[in-house]
């Protein structure tokens, strides 16, 4: 394991897993999903500031995973309103809250095609705190409506629903999602991006209040957690994203690294 | 009972067309087998993953074993999207039953019980239930005005796995991936490599068989010592980060595709 | 998270009135707990046995500590009857919701997984059905003219065993019982008492993490050397034979339950 | 553990646990539940006899118990199918093959109480052979009518059923059970007892054949098998039983045990 390089600028992953991390707030038990790099370094980060708490369960991890009943016991977990936090992405999202992570055009033989909806279909009604995240923030991301509903920002008042989401946090701004209006509103523009260039990278319509403060960046103590204690644990299961983000290869010795 | 038999012999009962059920790369994914498979040229399976799949899926899909398709998702996780999975279904070749992980485990767990099927909250207003029609809403006769999705059981014809041990009588220890149990008890027949062999007996140990499926779920055994290679094996060895970088690069074309299986399946080179 | 507590300490969750579930004699009963209970005088509970029990179940309906019982059967097995509850059962002062084993396994499992009902087989034509009017039967919407019963999820205020050891972090050895882990997933607090401590993380060696229920699901331990006593704790000490017999010796009558009770409870003696 | 006394009479027990390794047959997979030491016996002498199989599965063992995942896969497995011989008995037991394992007179305020239905409520149904046994052979537990069914002999066609009764076996004939006619056969009197005392002391009608043999005893190599290899095993979970009828302690030296 490496430590990072303490004095390098800001990346755009850190300031990401910051925002997240400030998202997760004051909960017992968090999970991330398959695939989700920046949503692990930000659980482990708000563990660290935590010490200790929330329980993190990284689902591809064997390290920070208390999991002993296979796979199924995730969902089961959810499904018993033991986890608090969530993390979904998609492929498309649109102003409803509803992801698509399977196609884009005809299902059956479409232009494009995603992995497949993982866990969505069930998590996004049961977690309490979706926070759904998406790096490229464009008009082909997020969309006035979705090719395909993997799963629904929303439902009918009768149907059984206790979570969803409460954010969707992008390459440029965060948005908080109002569940009674059923849309996003924007929350804070990260450093470099302006409202102007948001509203037109967004292919949904979103309120827009008229005092949108910058996004702020992570503290020097944050930063250093980040960077020295939840970095080398990413390694395990995100080796090449722990690598590219924070220059820690878990195959090589720590000299290697730091040259890297 | 299973008897340890050679890998070939051990994969004869997988027929053409067979409902075969595999588990997701976490939890001990069968690779040595699935090479052999598609050496043997294996056509027209049913293919349903619990819940997930990488390149296991991307492989026999790539090699056209595979008629149909269910899953949650076929990713490569971090080296990006599968490439033979996606080429296929934008080709329009393979056609797919669309799922959600929860869905798949319940399923699989209702054939475990013996249930024809077995509720699940969410679903509703997902276009999985308009791509599911065996998926089916329902009243909760427990609760007014609260509908709630029913899904079939999953009986597979084949489970088949890779994990670290198994004893002469066909016990394998499966750890925490008790999933793998599920599958096992969900399937008509089971088949499991391994990476060695465990002398004794693993019942007889109560600490090991916590974590053991018992032989009498296992219908054939083979060693296959890194049998889960390229991928991970739990608590064993890591995915070979070289190898499925090398994959990306091959199978981002059918003739590169077609060059791996070649050198890596046909040949059985390993690394 | 589970802290070490004393045992009454541990214990303190267990409210009068409470639904509370235990687990099947085999399994791990907590005796030296429930002993506490009964010198504590709780009062009014809703037991729900997952799925049988013996002498635990004996012991706090003669005490007076049980209102309703949920279960599929209390006996004392090769000793006979369980004495205490087949008095209040023909006295007509204990109230009693039949079930069958596999029953109250499901309506457990459905808690676990945070499903309303689930349905079972079998059942049809019994009189548990005209008993049960919670357990409906309806037609299987996968096949023609098919009833099948719903039964509801049961899910326990709090959840109490006995198992061989638990660590500082509060993760539960409990190897093959696995519905100790199916009762704690479904209840809503977990009382766990532990022949010893473990030192070290259980979850950290992948052997003994097979067989273990983690903490996050564990709200309090209490050690209790040969908690299970005089029942037995699998793998670790048989049932104290001479004991039980002299149970149902004394408990064949009120008198000699009381004087039981004060011999073995109240004065807190054993063996 | 001890040696049995090999030239002793044949005991009851013994007569009946050798019937019901013969009706067993020629089987995957037995299994036993609670409280069933003849049951128990006979399994075990089954699985002596074939070298292995049948498997065995006694409920309250640890060491003739495969099953790994705890109380419930007993009846998973039964509900797989994979389970092909299962004992019940009853307090009542009808001519209709219904029993009763809950009670006497009005449910609510019983003139006798039994323990409770168990697993019967399910099993009798999905296991293909389920064999019912009662040591008492009497009007009081073989009636016209069970007070309580906690089982049904047969269900309507309509209902999903692949198992139920096959005979019923008790200390004074085995009877078979025809699911068509819904109704018990005399198969064989136990030697000692004669026709007409089973009609005197049987509570239900069932069809009677003219030509009825006696049932056979175990030959020596059977009883030798159960005395020497069987019984042993049973000290496990039926201490007491195995005391009384074989002479057998678990708790005891051998030659202790012998003086017993």
């Amino acid at each position: 394991m490496s430590a990072a390089q303490p004095d390098r600028a800001l990346r755009e992953e850190e300031l990401l897993a910051s925002v997240i991390a400030d998202l997760i707030g004051n909960v017992r038990h968090v999970a991330v999903g398959n695939a989700s790099p920046i949503p692990a370094t930000a659980a482990l980060l708000a563990r660290e500031r935590g010490g200790g708490r929330p329980y993190v369960s990284l689902l591809q991890s064997r390290k920070h995973n208390f999991f002993t009943g296979g796979g199924v016991e995730l969902f089961d977990c959810a499904g018993q309103g033991r986890i608090d936090v969530f993390f979904l992405s998609g492929g498309q999202i649109d102003g409803q809250g509803n992801i698509n992570l399977v196609s884009i055009g005809d299902h059956d033989k479409p232009q494009v095609r995603f992995p497949g909806s993982f866990g969505s279909g069930y998590l996004y009604y049961v977690v309490p705190k979706v926070i759904l995240f998406r790096t490229e923030h464009s008009r082909r991301t997020l969309v006035p409506k979705v090719d395909f509903i993997s799963a629904p920002g929303t439902s009918p008042d009768h149907v059984h629903r206790t979570g969803g989401p409460v954010a969707l946090v992008t390459n440029r701004c965060a948005f908080a999602f109002d569940r009674a209006r059923r849309r996003f509103r924007l929350q804070s523009v990260h450093p470099g991006h302006t409202v102007e260039e948001i509203v037109a990278e967004t292919g949904f319509a979103f309120d827009c209040p008229a005092d949108i403060g910058e996004t702020p960046a992570p503290d020097a103590a944050t930063l250093k957690l980040m960077r020295e204690r939840v970095a080398p644990e990413l390694a395990e299961i995100y080796p090449r994203f722990a690598e590219r983000v924070f220059g820690i290869s878990a195959d090589r010795p720590q000299s290697l690294a730091l040259g890297a | 009972m299973a008897a340890i038999r050679p890998l070939d012999d051990a994969l004869s009962a997988i027929g053409d067309g067979c409902l075969l059920a595999v588990p997701r790369e976490v939890s001990g994914v069968a690779m040595e087998a699935t090479r052999a498979l598609i050496r043997r040229g294996v056509k027209g399976l049913h293919l349903v993953t619990l819940p997930t799949s990488s390149l296991q899926a991307d492989l026999l899909i790539g090699a056209g074993c595979v008629d149909v398709l269910e899953t949650s998702a076929v990713s490569m996780g971090e080296f990006g999207p599968a490439p033979r999975f996606t080429a296929a279904m934008t080709a329009g070749t393979l056609k797919i039953r669309e799922a959600t992980c929860p869905a798949i485990h319940a399923a699989f767990q209702a054939a475990e019980k013996g249930i024809p099927f077995v509720p699940l909250r969410g679903l509703i207003g997902s276009d999985l239930m308009t791509h599911r029609p065996d998926w089916r809403t329902i009243d909760n006769p427990y609760a007014e005005h609260d509908p709630i999705v029913l899904l079939p059981a999953i009986r597979p014809d084949i489970a088949l796995f890779h994990a670290p041990m198994a004893d002469r009588d066909g016990n394998v220890w499966i750890g925490r991936q008790r999933e793998l149990a599920t599958l096992a008890h969900a399937a008509a027949c089971t088949i499991v490599t391994v990476e060695t062999l465990h002398e004794g007996n693993l019942l007889a140990d109560p600490t090991l068989a916590a974590g053991t499926l018992p032989g009498f779920y296992v219908d054939a055994v083979a060693i296959a010592e890194r049998g889960a290679w390229p991928l991970p094996l739990p608590d064993r060895y890591p995915a070979d980060q070289a190898h499925l970088t090398e994959y990306m690069k091959r199978a981002a074309t059918p003739e590169g595709f077609a060059r791996y299986l070649q050198d890596f399946v046909h040949e059985r080179r390993a690394a």
